[in-house]
């Protein structure tokens, strides 16, 4: 673990937790923009976040210390896999500390804190809230898992370095069905983990549609800041992980600043049109019924597994 | 048309064969299903076409034409028309609920590989080591036949099962003489004629398809 | 799908411009964190739900006051005022108070329309409990019956300052 | 070292169930619990001695039974499953010593759990069959007298050890018959003989001695469809003892199927190792559906063991597999993956099975729906329950995940060049190990969740107190090992070789290698350092906290009601209770878990339109049990009435059968 990887990672880190309120407020506008408003500037995200926390922090009795420590683990669990995801150059230092199932792995624990602490809520809908959380967490798994199995037969690896670097070594993989199947998979998934239409809504005011924000109903001021971010976090994640797994093109193999500017303009740029695209596709499709999402993951499930087929038959 | 680009169009024009075949079980609304599998038709067509132009055989190119329009305009547009006239519900209704029969499509997949192997480890050219996608198709087109209670969707089924044979062909044989593809497209052409008038006479008499149903005829 | 997407390129942008130069009049009592980010909690006290369609007309794409930084929120912990409409009723009497106990300081509480000012036509009805401002302290009162989104949102832009 | 160690367990051994038959009850309490962790604590010196290098120890009792004597032979396979009985066994029995005071203090029991403890660590350490077959019979008859230990007042015990005696007598037919097939075979008792004669046992010979082993020790393991004994017998013995019998004796099970199957038999063809990962694979969803499901809190642990077997199946059954198809790399990962996760489960399911009791003695109940608020209550017993939670849901950075990350990569990097049945095999593999993995975080939010967190359900759980001194000291010490085998799985890298090299037929070659903190797989590009992802994520912790500690927050607010919406009375019977945390995906599962619900209306006599009362009940059976074992027991039942007309009482008909018998005896022996 060399100095120079860990200034790379300390940096990833940073300029994620700098973007990600920045990405969502660019959904945002993207969907007010379609639906004929004006909409709030793109630093809107951060400037709510900032008077979180100058706000008063309240605790209810029920409560406990996973109520408190929970948004911290969300936080952490996020921001170090800000730090192992090749946002800006393969040469991270946490690339060699966790591999993909890895990150898999620590974004569970991220949910099953914040499940645990809707729980700890004690009211009727932090229950409710964690259960479907947790329903859709559940049967989300096999089709991530599944889909590294696709990556990890066509690099020989489950490290994120090593697929990126394979992918670069040969362009052309990029466009083979495996990768476009496990690509579609894993943006079902992203849709689903990150609580995005049709699965969750993020806007919703009716507890009962609930599902993230159900959870969340009981904190405040600096507590819910952290959730906050955390869940921003988690979407520039994911959709990181999609651009740069299957879209690697941009990214520094070295540690050179020069380049390293350059491959933060890469993935801005693939970061805001995938966000984009997301932001837009939802003002065309409406919420599906909660129990109808096992369906949805079911296919994202096939597509995931014909992608390993693939990979193995096809290779 | 160098070697890779062969190899990558030809892998996702069959590869989106089955995908869509995947999709048509998903799918809830008869008219996203007959929608589907004109996409799966444009996309067999999209096969033969790449096959066709890699080694240079007009008539195959020709066929893929043809394959293209017949497959993925003319029957999906009967089909369509089919679906369109009945006043019954247009959802798809299943013996076996979407989650199940997509795993159960899974599974059909790999025994598809499963099956294949001994034909794939024969010859190494990318067409052969597609064929499994072409058995696959045809498995899943007779799940959906066999799992589905609309006589619409039954028709659908044979549809699929029949672009699954004509991709087997396509790939294993490297091209189909253009009489075989003719007779063959006529034959479906006259199937799906014949069942159509059958569903419309049985719409009339008893004012739905659903084959459950059926069973009343046969005293 | 392409239906929409041909009515989204017609239609643009409908929001109405704020005219040049009409900058809000700042409402002293409003806390400093509050500038530029408001978060809005709406508590229906016993209203006739005039004051909701406005209320969510005002944040339609008309008068879009969302782009002043105000969002609705689900939960009184993550809002930073409550608009609270409608005379009190006696049974929305506790509910009220506990979603302003329930509110993390600096809180607003904004009275919008004339029952929640006076109660209105309600006043003395046998099962109206008196104004917003007998069962919690109000900061801002937004007049009419029923306010005009326009005023509304004035006055949301007097709290963010914008 | 590793013969003085080993005396020194069984010297302790015996002076604990001296003690427990001697002394009155305080002090027997306290001296069983000391000796049993001093006889458990010598067995694991001795299995980390050998672990570490000492080489395998033999030892040779010719005349300790008339038939045939004892021999000892304590290999690193031994070695790995003596350890993880160790690490469940010493802290359980200190756990015991305050457990045990306020309920089985019984001689019986007192006797039977020293007794239980050596020999299941004295199962490995045989090194011929007729020691093995003896161990074995002791570990089934003191663990059966454990189970039964509160059979005076409690129905369900008893019920439980019937199913218990019978399973584990099918299990101990089983073994018997196919270890006598292959010495006899093989021509030896010893091991070490077996392993010499083994190429005289036909291939169909050694296919039928597999395929016993695997039903002999399957039954013991808990694996689909033998496990129904798991749910019954688990929840109704003392709280130390399931934790000892789920951590540590069901392990057995693995250890005789590999023993057996790949070390003495040598391995067979590809079919032995996919019989052994379907097995897995079934055991592994169905256990944690089940698990998923439970509102029992001990059941729910029950069931997670076979879940866990099941997934310990697949590592052993995908490692059969790749030797059989030629890739012992891959198999020495696969089986380290399997052997890790033995420890792994040891430690983290004696905790929460440990942590069951103390809210068992706590509370008097152990229905998750009449539990919760425990954590303001009991708050050791809540901590070490979460990490033991965290730990079995795979999460990092606890040791669960190690083992499961192993598992995975093993299977993931079986290259497309293997056998058709190993290519088709992995994904679903991949699949069922990834659901399991998010079922399981499901089932422990839920177990954790109802169980500690928010308000109370009952009055039970409101006057719950945290239990004595001793039980503290059992769940602290199984999270420090949990956290300790977290954070240090690297140095299992060169024991794990020596636990590969230990098993001739399955493995060769160093699966892990490691420079002290990061885990490098042998053959396979990936690497994971758990240390560096623990250090890492505190030092998020920590960023954060700074971060908002240095914002503004004008201050905390603290003990006000919760955000009800409003309610004017909110109360712990609007939380969540675990079935209704379980209902969604339940629901998903209702195909394969076929739930029975009735819905009652009452409506009121004046008029139809008004309800008087729903009463909604649901229940959900053991399939295996409901369609497996209920109509074979019908079916045993009617043969037996029918044998009864065999049995009427007539001396001579009696005498016709004695005259029958010799007349039959006398042609066949001829």
């Amino acid at each position: 673990m060399s100095a120079t990887g860990i200034a790379v990672a300390m940096l990833q880190v940073v300029l994620t937790i700098a973007a990600a309120p920045l990405l969502v407020g660019m959904m945002r506008l993207v969907r007010a923009r379609l639906e004929g408003r004006v909409g709030a500037p793109i630093r809107q995200p951060w400037r709510d976040l900032r008077k979180l926390l100058r706000k008063e922090r309240m605790v209810s009795a029920n409560t406990g210390w996973v109520f408190s420590i929970a948004p911290l683990v969300l936080l952490a669990s996020a921001a170090l896999v800000a730090g192992i995801v090749p946002f800006l150059s393969t040469r991270s230092a946490l690339d060699q500390v966790g591999d993909l199932f890895a990150v898999v792995y620590l974004l569970l624990l991220g949910t099953v804190f914040l499940s645990l602490a809707g729980l700890d809520a004690g009211t009727a809908f932090g229950g409710m809230g964690a259960s479907r959380e947790m329903t859709i967490a559940a049967i989300a798994e096999p089709t991530v898992l599944v889909a590294i199995f696709a990556l990890s037969v066509s690099t020989g690896s489950s490290n994120l370095g090593a697929i990126v670097a394979a992918t670069l070594a040969h362009p052309s993989t990029a466009a083979s069905p495996e990768s476009l199947l496990a690509f579609a998979a894993l943006a079902v998934v992203t849709i689903a983990e990150t609580g995005r239409i049709p699965v969750d809504n993020p806007a919703t005011h009716l507890e009962l549609t609930m599902i993230h924000e159900a959870m969340i109903l009981e904190y405040s001021g600096p507590d819910l800041a952290m959730v906050e971010l955390a869940a921003h976090l988690r979407l520039v994640v994911f959709l990181g992980l999609l651009a740069n797994l299957f879209v690697p093109w941009g990214i520094a193999t070295t540690v050179q600043p020069l380049h390293l500017a350059a491959a933060a303009a890469a993935v801005a740029i693939k970061l805001v049109a995938l966000a984009a695209t997301i932001a837009a596709i939802e003002v065309f499709i409406a919420k599906v019924r909660l129990f109808r999402v096992p369906e949805l993951l079911a296919a994202s499930f096939v597509l995931a597994f014909l992608a390993v087929t693939a990979s193995f038959f096809l290779a | 048309m160098n070697d890779t680009a062969f190899v990558q169009l030809l892998d996702i024009a069959a590869g989106l064969v089955l995908v869509t075949s995947f999709a048509a079980l998903w799918l809830r609304r008869l008219v996203a299903v007959a929608r589907v599998i004109a996409v799966q038709g444009v996309a067999l067509a999209a096969v033969a076409f790449v096959i066709g132009l890699y080694e240079h055989e007009n008539e195959l190119v020709a066929v893929s034409l043809m394959v293209g329009a017949l497959r993925g305009v003319v029957l999906p547009g009967l089909i369509l028309r089919a679906v369109r006239a009945g006043d019954e519900r247009r959802e798809v209704e299943s013996l076996i609920n979407v989650p199940a029969a997509l795993l159960a499509a899974s599974g059909l997949t790999l025994i598809a590989y499963a099956a294949t192997r001994d034909v794939v480890a024969l010859s190494s050219t990318p067409q052969v080591r597609a064929l499994p996608l072409g058995v696959a198709v045809m498995l899943i087109g007779m799940l959906l036949i066999v799992t589905r209670r609309k006589a619409v969707l039954q028709i659908m089924g044979v549809l699929m099962l029949d672009n699954g044979i004509a991709l087997v062909m396509f790939l294993g044989t490297s091209g189909v003489p253009l009489a075989v593809e003719l007779g063959i497209a006529s034959d479906v052409l006259l199937a799906m004629f014949i069942l159509q008038v059958l569903t419309s006479r049985i719409r009339n008499k008893f004012g739905g398809t659903d084959l459950d149903q059926l069973r009343e005829l046969r005293d | 799908m392409l239906k929409l997407l041909r009515k989204i390129v017609r239609t643009g942008r409908v929001t109405e411009t704020i005219p040049h130069g009409a900058g809000p009049q700042p409402f002293l009592g409003a806390p400093d964190p509050l500038r530029g980010s408001l978060q809005v909690r709406q508590v229906d006290a016993g209203s006739c739900n005039g004051c909701e369609a406005e209320f969510a007309a005002a944040f339609g794409p008309v008068y879009d006051a969302e782009r002043f930084g105000v969002r609705l929120v689900a939960s009184p912990r993550h809002a930073d005022a409550l608009v609270v409409t409608g005379p009190v009723t006696r049974n929305m009497a506790e509910p009220l108070m506990k979603a302003w106990e329930a509110t993390p300081g600096p809180k607003l509480v904004i009275a919008l329309g004339d029952c929640a000012r006076d109660c209105g036509v309600f006043a003395g009805g046998y099962g109206v409990a008196g104004s917003v401002a007998d069962v919690v302290p109000v900061d801002l009162e937004i007049l009419g019956c029923p306010p005009a989104p326009a005023d509304i949102v004035a006055a949301l832009r007097r709290i963010v300052g914008s | 070292m590793v013969g003085f160690s080993l005396a020194l367990a069984a010297v302790a051994a015996a002076l604990a169930m001296a003690a427990g038959a001697a002394l009155p009850m305080r002090a027997r309490v306290l001296w069983v619990g000391v000796l049993t962790a001093l006889s458990a604590a010598a067995g694991g010196a001795a299995a980390v001695a050998v672990l570490a290098g000492s080489g395998t120890f033999t030892a040779n009792y010719p005349n300790l039974f008339p038939l045939g004597g004892v021999r000892l032979e304590f290999d690193a396979l031994s070695a790995i499953f003596v350890l993880a009985t160790a690490v469940v066994a010493v802290p359980a029995s200190i756990y015991g010593i305050g457990y045990s005071a306020h309920g089985p203090a019984s001689r019986p029991v007192q006797i039977a759990f020293p007794l239980l403890v050596w020999s299941v660590m004295m199962v490995p350490a045989a090194g011929n069959v007729t020691g093995l077959i003896a161990f074995w019979e002791l570990m089934a008859l003191s663990s059966l007298v454990v189970v039964l230990a509160e059979h005076h007042h409690n129905t369900e015990a008893r019920t439980a050890a019937q199913w218990y005696a019978a399973m584990t007598h099918l299990s101990l037919l089983a073994i018997v018959l196919a270890l006598i097939v292959l010495a006899r075979q093989a021509g030896g008792d010893s091991f070490a003989d077996i392993r010499l004669g083994v190429h005289q046992v036909g291939p169909i010979s050694a296919g039928v001695v597999f395929l016993l082993t695997l039903v002999g020790f399957g039954a013991k393991a808990g694996v689909v469809p033998f496990h129904v004994w798991l749910p019954r017998a688990h929840p109704e013995a003392p709280s130390h003892a399931s934790a000892l019998m789920s951590g540590a004796m069901v392990k057995l099970g693995v250890y005789g199927l590999v023993r057996v199957g790949w070390d003495l038999l040598g391995g067979g063809p590809v079919w032995w190792g996919a019989v052994v990962v379907v097995v897995g694979l079934v055991s592994a969803m169905f256990g944690i559906l089940h698990a998923l499901i439970a509102s029992d809190l001990k059941r729910l642990l029950a069931y997670s063991t076979t879940e866990n077997i099941g997934l310990i199946f697949i590592g052993v059954g995908a490692a059969g597999m790749f030797a059989s198809s030629g890739n012992r790399t891959l198999a020495a990962v696969a089986l380290a993956a399997a052997m890790l996760h033995v420890v792994n489960h040891a430690a983290f399911k004696g905790l929460l099975f440990l942590g069951a009791g103390s809210i068992l003695s706590a509370t008097g109940t152990r229905d998750l729906d009449r539990l919760g608020g425990l954590a303001r209550r009991m708050p050791v017993t809540a901590a070490t329950f979460a990490v033991g939670s965290l730990a079995i849901a795979a999460l990092p950075p606890l040791n669960g995940f190690v083992s499961e990350w192993l598992l995975l990569q093993s299977l993931v990097h079986s290259l497309p060049s293997s056998a058709a049945v190993v290519a088709v095999a992995m994904p679903v593999a991949v699949a069922v190990v990834a659901l399991t993995g998010g079922l399981a975080a499901a089932t422990f939010v839920k177990a954790f969740g109802t169980a500690f967190l928010a308000m109370p359900r009952t009055a039970e759980a409101d006057q719950a107190h945290e239990s004595p001194r001793t039980m503290q000291i059992g769940l602290v010490a199984l999270s420090g090992v949990c956290i300790a085998l977290a954070l240090a799985p690297t140095v299992f890298a060169a024991p794990l070789q020596r636990v590969a090299l230990a098993v001739g037929g399955l493995a060769d070659g160093r699966p892990i290698h490691t420079n002290g903190v990061y885990l490098q797989l042998s053959g396979i590009q990936a690497g994971l350092s758990p240390l560096l992802l623990a250090v890492g994520l505190m030092v998020m912790i920590v960023a954060a906290l700074a971060v908002v500690r240095r914002g503004r927050v004008r201050r905390t607010i603290r003990d006000i009601p919760a955000w009800g919406c409003g309610r004017t009375v909110q109360t712990a019977r609007m939380e969540y209770t675990a079935t209704s945390f379980a209902e969604p995906l339940q629901r998903v599962f209702d195909d394969v878990l076929h739930p029975e619900i009735d819905i009652d209306v009452d409506h009121r006599t004046e008029s139809r339109h008004y309800v008087q009362a729903i009463r909604y009940r649901m229940h959900i059976r053991d399939g295996f049990e409901h369609r497996l074992y209920l109509p074979l027991l019908a079916a045993v039942r009617r043969w037996g009435d029918r044998a009864r007309a065999v049995q009427n009482g007539s001396i001579h008909r009696y005498l016709a059968y004695s005259l029958v018998t010799l007349i039959v005896v006398l042609v066949v022996s001829r």
